[in-house]
């Protein structure tokens, strides 16, 4: 499995890879909101922990179809199918290496976004808090959603529809957290729910997205 | 001999090389010099100590936007006239606009904290210069993304020449959208803003160290690019069946 | 030693992290630059 | 007449000249079968006939649109039917056969040539490699191009179905077209004249112009 | 060119295709965005114009990559570029097929997103017209975006880099058109400079992206 | 020994039955081919076998983890150089051959017999057509895996490397394992037997058990 982990890190390094990129796509999205909203920074202080969460969101999204879909168009999925390790693993591990790429260089990368979001100080570790908990759980999830349409060709849109609800639980607690460490509230009851999530969504989708890519190979 | 026969890698090879050490020269002296000068002027009676910023600031800020023109018209002697060197120049001076870049954005973050209360305020230069960037990190992703050194050429030059466009598009809409805090450029010619002598000269002096330490880190960079294209040309040569 | 005075810190990190990055930058170039000659010299040596 | 003629043509693919100093004249009712070891270049000489790559040095005389092109990837939408796929492509390049401009009488005749009659509304996506192969040779009997430009044509393609293409080129000869293959087995057409690359390889240095950038700095 | 507009137009309507997911997804991000900034409509009123637009050019962006990866993929593309019609033709008409199938859609659908995010009623049209006068802008520089990065597999992530920079003007002038309107001000002025940049992009990007086709195809 | 043994086995696509009732045993050291025309069912057999998609009856009797799988799509990472991409899946399959299961020893042993020696750090992405499928091939060697499997192996190949693709396979039989191939020509193979599979046509209303949707609607 370890090969495996391997050579998709290696790919994301080479041309046309994407690690960075989710960063860059991070940054482009905190730079184009206060073209929306105003660059008010009284407005925006109070959406940036929304902003940051859906931001990572985004960036998981446009980053989730390189998952399996181009394991399935060159073959490599049909003969790692054949390979002796189990679909689960290859599964896990995928989504591991997509959080290495695009989980971790955002969790990085978010403390100097929420300098340009206003997000006050005092709020930057538990964005961090949040975000370390919650995107493996983002990942994993984007794996299994990636798993279901990987037989369509380009079904970005789709997949996007398929997953984002399912990001829905993991959004409210992670802007939660932060929500509440800004006030002075306690963040442990969201950020304990965010990592039972996270928790139980590693533990588990690899199954169900292994479920998923059989079907898609048969 | 016309110019453009600098164009060939071997002939710029060897006219850089004969530049390279003057060029470093000047730019450690200019650099150092401006920069220490600079440190050492009276404080600003509104600004105090943190004055001593512009000269890091607005040399780095000039050299960003002048890269970025550079690149452009590189790219368009590349598309026109087909230079090789010229493609190779314009990909090794991204990363020194974009680095200027950040440091025009850094030093300006840090200054803006005690002048304005905050790091970041979403001001028309500010917003610009983070538009800049943006440009910036695409063309580079953009270099590194493909394979074929002839295709990532053409490509990037496109991008180029479209992204100036909407570059200067974006600067007037972005100005458009929201008045700024940001000073005005002070050294115009418009003399009851002139800048006081004690700060101007270290500045000329460190602005002409910045743009002489590009001329010499280009001409690395260039150099550097034409060693890995060479390399990789004799590879390809050698293993065509 | 010069006089910063409450904005010591401001000019100093100012400094400093311009020169990070350009210190980043020099060192990134020549040793690109380097290490391209050498791969360069050492393919060329070869055939 | 002449279809086309070419002249002291040098490609390169990569930045890097394949074969250089090729020159012949293809008539028309004449065939011409490009015959050379793995990369030796037909595939590149190919494109560059089609007009997808320009060459580096020499001359491609032919008129305007007088090119059919089909090669690995058949250009099919695995989401339309097979009568479909052909109707888009009759109706791209304007029927040929002067039938109201709808392709339709040509579409039928080319299923009917391609025996392809009885799989006419099964969509793309559910043919077998041979018959989508089939059917992207059905579509140049729509194109009404005089020269066929072929890579590798009966790939995957049965006995059966290699003869039925043979019979193919032959009526499009018979009909003052002319066709220009890439392929590395016999097809037994007659009318066709063989042209090994082998002794057109580039060979370093000989050249005064950069193909690209690989040429400029080797 | 008309059956290549139809063509598109269809596939768009079948399995895999994308019509209306971009509203689907529009939808889902509109309520991801309460859970995100919070229910508060004081909150919500003053960033709506800018949420609806960023989602507009959010759903415009997952989709791009479909404008020409597909047919690139396929083949079609080299097929196409052989073909009787001229590559600035195809360029236009795919992005015109994308407009249909993502922006016109959107348009139709936003005054009632407006509605689920407090948009005063009063504001309506001018977000009409905004989103009518600014989206086949985003959709032609899409284009753009898509034709440089054809070559690459998956190049979402970077697609995204290099397009939403080029974004920024239409995004100001659109929200900035809306928010006039909205505070009685005049949003002639933001409205013409709209459309001069949707004007002039859909004279001169089909030109530039024509040419990065042509570079990747080669 | 015998390395496969098939018995009474029915297998389908697209919900309906291909080929049924097809029973053969595979013993080591000897190669079955498959022959039929386009569409009968050939290459969905092979993916039977190889486990991809279950039998609709019959049973597959084998060892576990004993097939290699090689198809159309050769899995090759076109951002790895030919030596890497052979060297992943050599880890993957674990060397095989013992040499610390790295697998060096055994990826420049693939190189040589299928003579990409001097192609080894070249990215994948500028091989051409028939120098990817040796590289495909070579992948066979690096598996260790005793049965092959392979569906159309000989595509694009020229005829030297189909004589060396020929050696290989002599060689593979000789050292105890045995391949299952489905092809169109011949590859003169004097230890290979032919099995012609038009006799096992699926009838529809012959079957018991429907095969899927399809079938079960009939
Ligand atoms: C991150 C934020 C900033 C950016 C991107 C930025 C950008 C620029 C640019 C592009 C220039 C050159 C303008 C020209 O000469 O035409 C400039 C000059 C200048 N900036 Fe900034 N700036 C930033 C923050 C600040 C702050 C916070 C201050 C101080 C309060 C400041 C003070 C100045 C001054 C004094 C000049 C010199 C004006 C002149 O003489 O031309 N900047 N800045
Ligand atoms: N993208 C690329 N970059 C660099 N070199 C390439 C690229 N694609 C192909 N080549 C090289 O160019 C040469 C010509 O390739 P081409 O595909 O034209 O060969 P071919 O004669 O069609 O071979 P085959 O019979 O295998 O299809 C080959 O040596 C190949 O390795
Ligand atoms: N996705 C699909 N949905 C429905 N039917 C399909 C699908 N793919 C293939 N088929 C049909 O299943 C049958 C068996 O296809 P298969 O690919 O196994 O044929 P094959 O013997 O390998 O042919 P070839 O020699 O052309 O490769 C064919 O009739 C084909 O049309
Ligand atoms: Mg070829
Ligand atoms: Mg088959």
């Amino acid at each position: 499995m370890l090969p495996l982990l391997r050579r998709d890190l290696t790919l994301a390094t080479r041309a046309g890879g994407g690690f960075g990129l989710a960063v860059a796509f991070f940054l482009i999205l905190c730079a184009l909101v206060p073209f929306g909203v105003g660059p008010d920074s009284a407005a925006l202080r109070p959406i940036a922990p929304g902003i940051l969460w859906l931001g990572a969101l985004l960036a998981c999204l446009l980053s989730l179809d390189r998952i399996f879909a181009l394991d399935h168009e060159d073959g490599s999925l049909d003969l790692l199918a054949t390979a002796p390790i189990p679909l689960e693993g290859v599964v896990a591990v995928k989504a591991l290496a997509h959080w290495l790429t695009t989980g971790l260089p955002l969790v990085a990368a978010a403390p100097l976004f929420g300098l340009l979001l206003q997000l006050p100080a005092a709020a930057t570790p538990w964005l961090l808090a949040s975000l370390v908990i919650g995107t493996p759980a983002l990942s994993m999830l984007g794996a299994f959603g990636a798993a279901i349409t990987v037989g369509l060709r380009r079904g970005g849109l789709l997949l996007s529809l398929l997953v984002l609800p399912l990001y829905v639980p993991t959004l409210i607690f992670g802007t939660e957290a932060i929500r509440r460490g800004l006030e002075g509230g306690s963040p442990a009851t969201p950020l304990l729910f965010l990592g039972g999530i996270s928790a139980a969504v590693v533990a588990l989708v690899p199954f169900a997205a292994a479920a998923a890519l059989r079907v898609n190979l048969r | 001999m016309s110019i453009w026969e600098y164009a060939n890698p071997v002939k710029f090879m060897r006219a850089s090389g004969a530049i390279l050490p003057w060029a470093v020269a000047g730019a450690v002296a200019c650099t150092l010099g401006g920069v220490a000068w600079g440190f050492l002027t009276p404080d600003d009676y509104r600004q105090g100590a943190t004055v001593k910023i512009v000269f890091l600031h607005v040399p780095a800020a000039m050299m960003a936007i002048n890269i970025w023109v550079m690149m452009l018209a590189a790219s368009l002697i590349w598309l026109i006239r087909r230079h090789h060197v010229s493609a190779l120049a314009a990909r090794a001076a991204a990363p020194i606009g974009a680095v200027m870049t950040l440091i025009a954005l850094a030093t300006g973050a840090i200054w803006g904290q005690p002048m304005w209360g905050t790091w970041w305020e979403w001001d028309p230069r500010l917003t610009s210069f983070l538009i800049l960037f943006l440009f910036y990190a695409g063309y580079i992703a953009l270099w590194s993304a493909i394979e074929d050194p002839d295709s990532a050429a053409d490509l990037t030059g496109v991008l180029c020449l479209v992204g100036s466009v909407f570059a200067l598009l974006s600067r007037y809409a972005v100005l458009f959208w929201n008045q700024g805090l940001h000073q005005g450029a002070s050294l115009s010619v418009a003399p009851g803003e002139r800048m006081s002598a004690v700060y101007r000269y270290p500045l000329y002096l460190s602005m002409l160290g910045f743009l002489l330490l590009f001329l010499a880190l280009l001409l690395i960079r260039t150099r550097t690019e034409i060693r890995r294209r060479r390399l990789a040309a004799l590879i390809a040569r050698e293993t065509r069946p | 030693m010069i006089e910063l005075g409450k904005y010591a810190g401001t000019v100093l990190a100012a400094y400093g992290i311009s020169a990070v990055l350009l210190v980043g930058l020099v060192w990134h170039s020549v040793a690109a630059n380097a290490r391209a000659r050498r791969d360069l010299e050492r393919q060329e040596g070869d055939g | 007449m002449s279809l086309l003629a070419v002249e002291d043509l040098a490609v390169a693919r990569g930045g890097l000249r394949a074969v250089e100093g090729v020159s012949f004249v293809l008539e028309a009712g004449r065939a011409l079968i490009l015959r050379g070891p793995n990369g030796i270049g037909k595939t590149t000489l190919l494109r560059t006939v089609a007009g997808l790559q320009p060459p580096v040095a020499g001359r491609i005389i032919m008129d305007d649109d007088a090119v059919a092109y089909a090669a690995h990837a058949d250009g099919l939408k695995h989401a339309l039917g097979v009568a479909e796929n052909l109707a888009f492509w009759a109706r791209i390049f304007d029927g040929g056969s002067g039938d109201g401009g709808d392709g339709v009488g040509a579409v039928g005749r080319a299923l009917a040539a391609m025996d392809l009659m009885a799989l006419a509304d099964r969509p793309a996506a559910a043919l077998s490699a041979g018959q989508k192969r089939r059917l992207g040779l059905a579509r140049l009997l729509v194109t009404g191009r005089p020269l066929w430009v072929l890579d590798e044509p009966t790939v995957s393609l049965d006995a059966a179905s290699v003869a039925r293409f043979g019979a193919a080129i032959r009526a499009h000869l018979a009909a003052g077209g002319s066709a220009l293959m890439a392929t590395h087995i016999d097809l037994g057409l007659a009318e066709a004249r063989d042209l090994d690359l082998t002794p057109f390889r580039a060979r370093p240095g000989r050249s005064h112009r950069p193909a690209g950038f690989n040429e400029a700095f080797a």
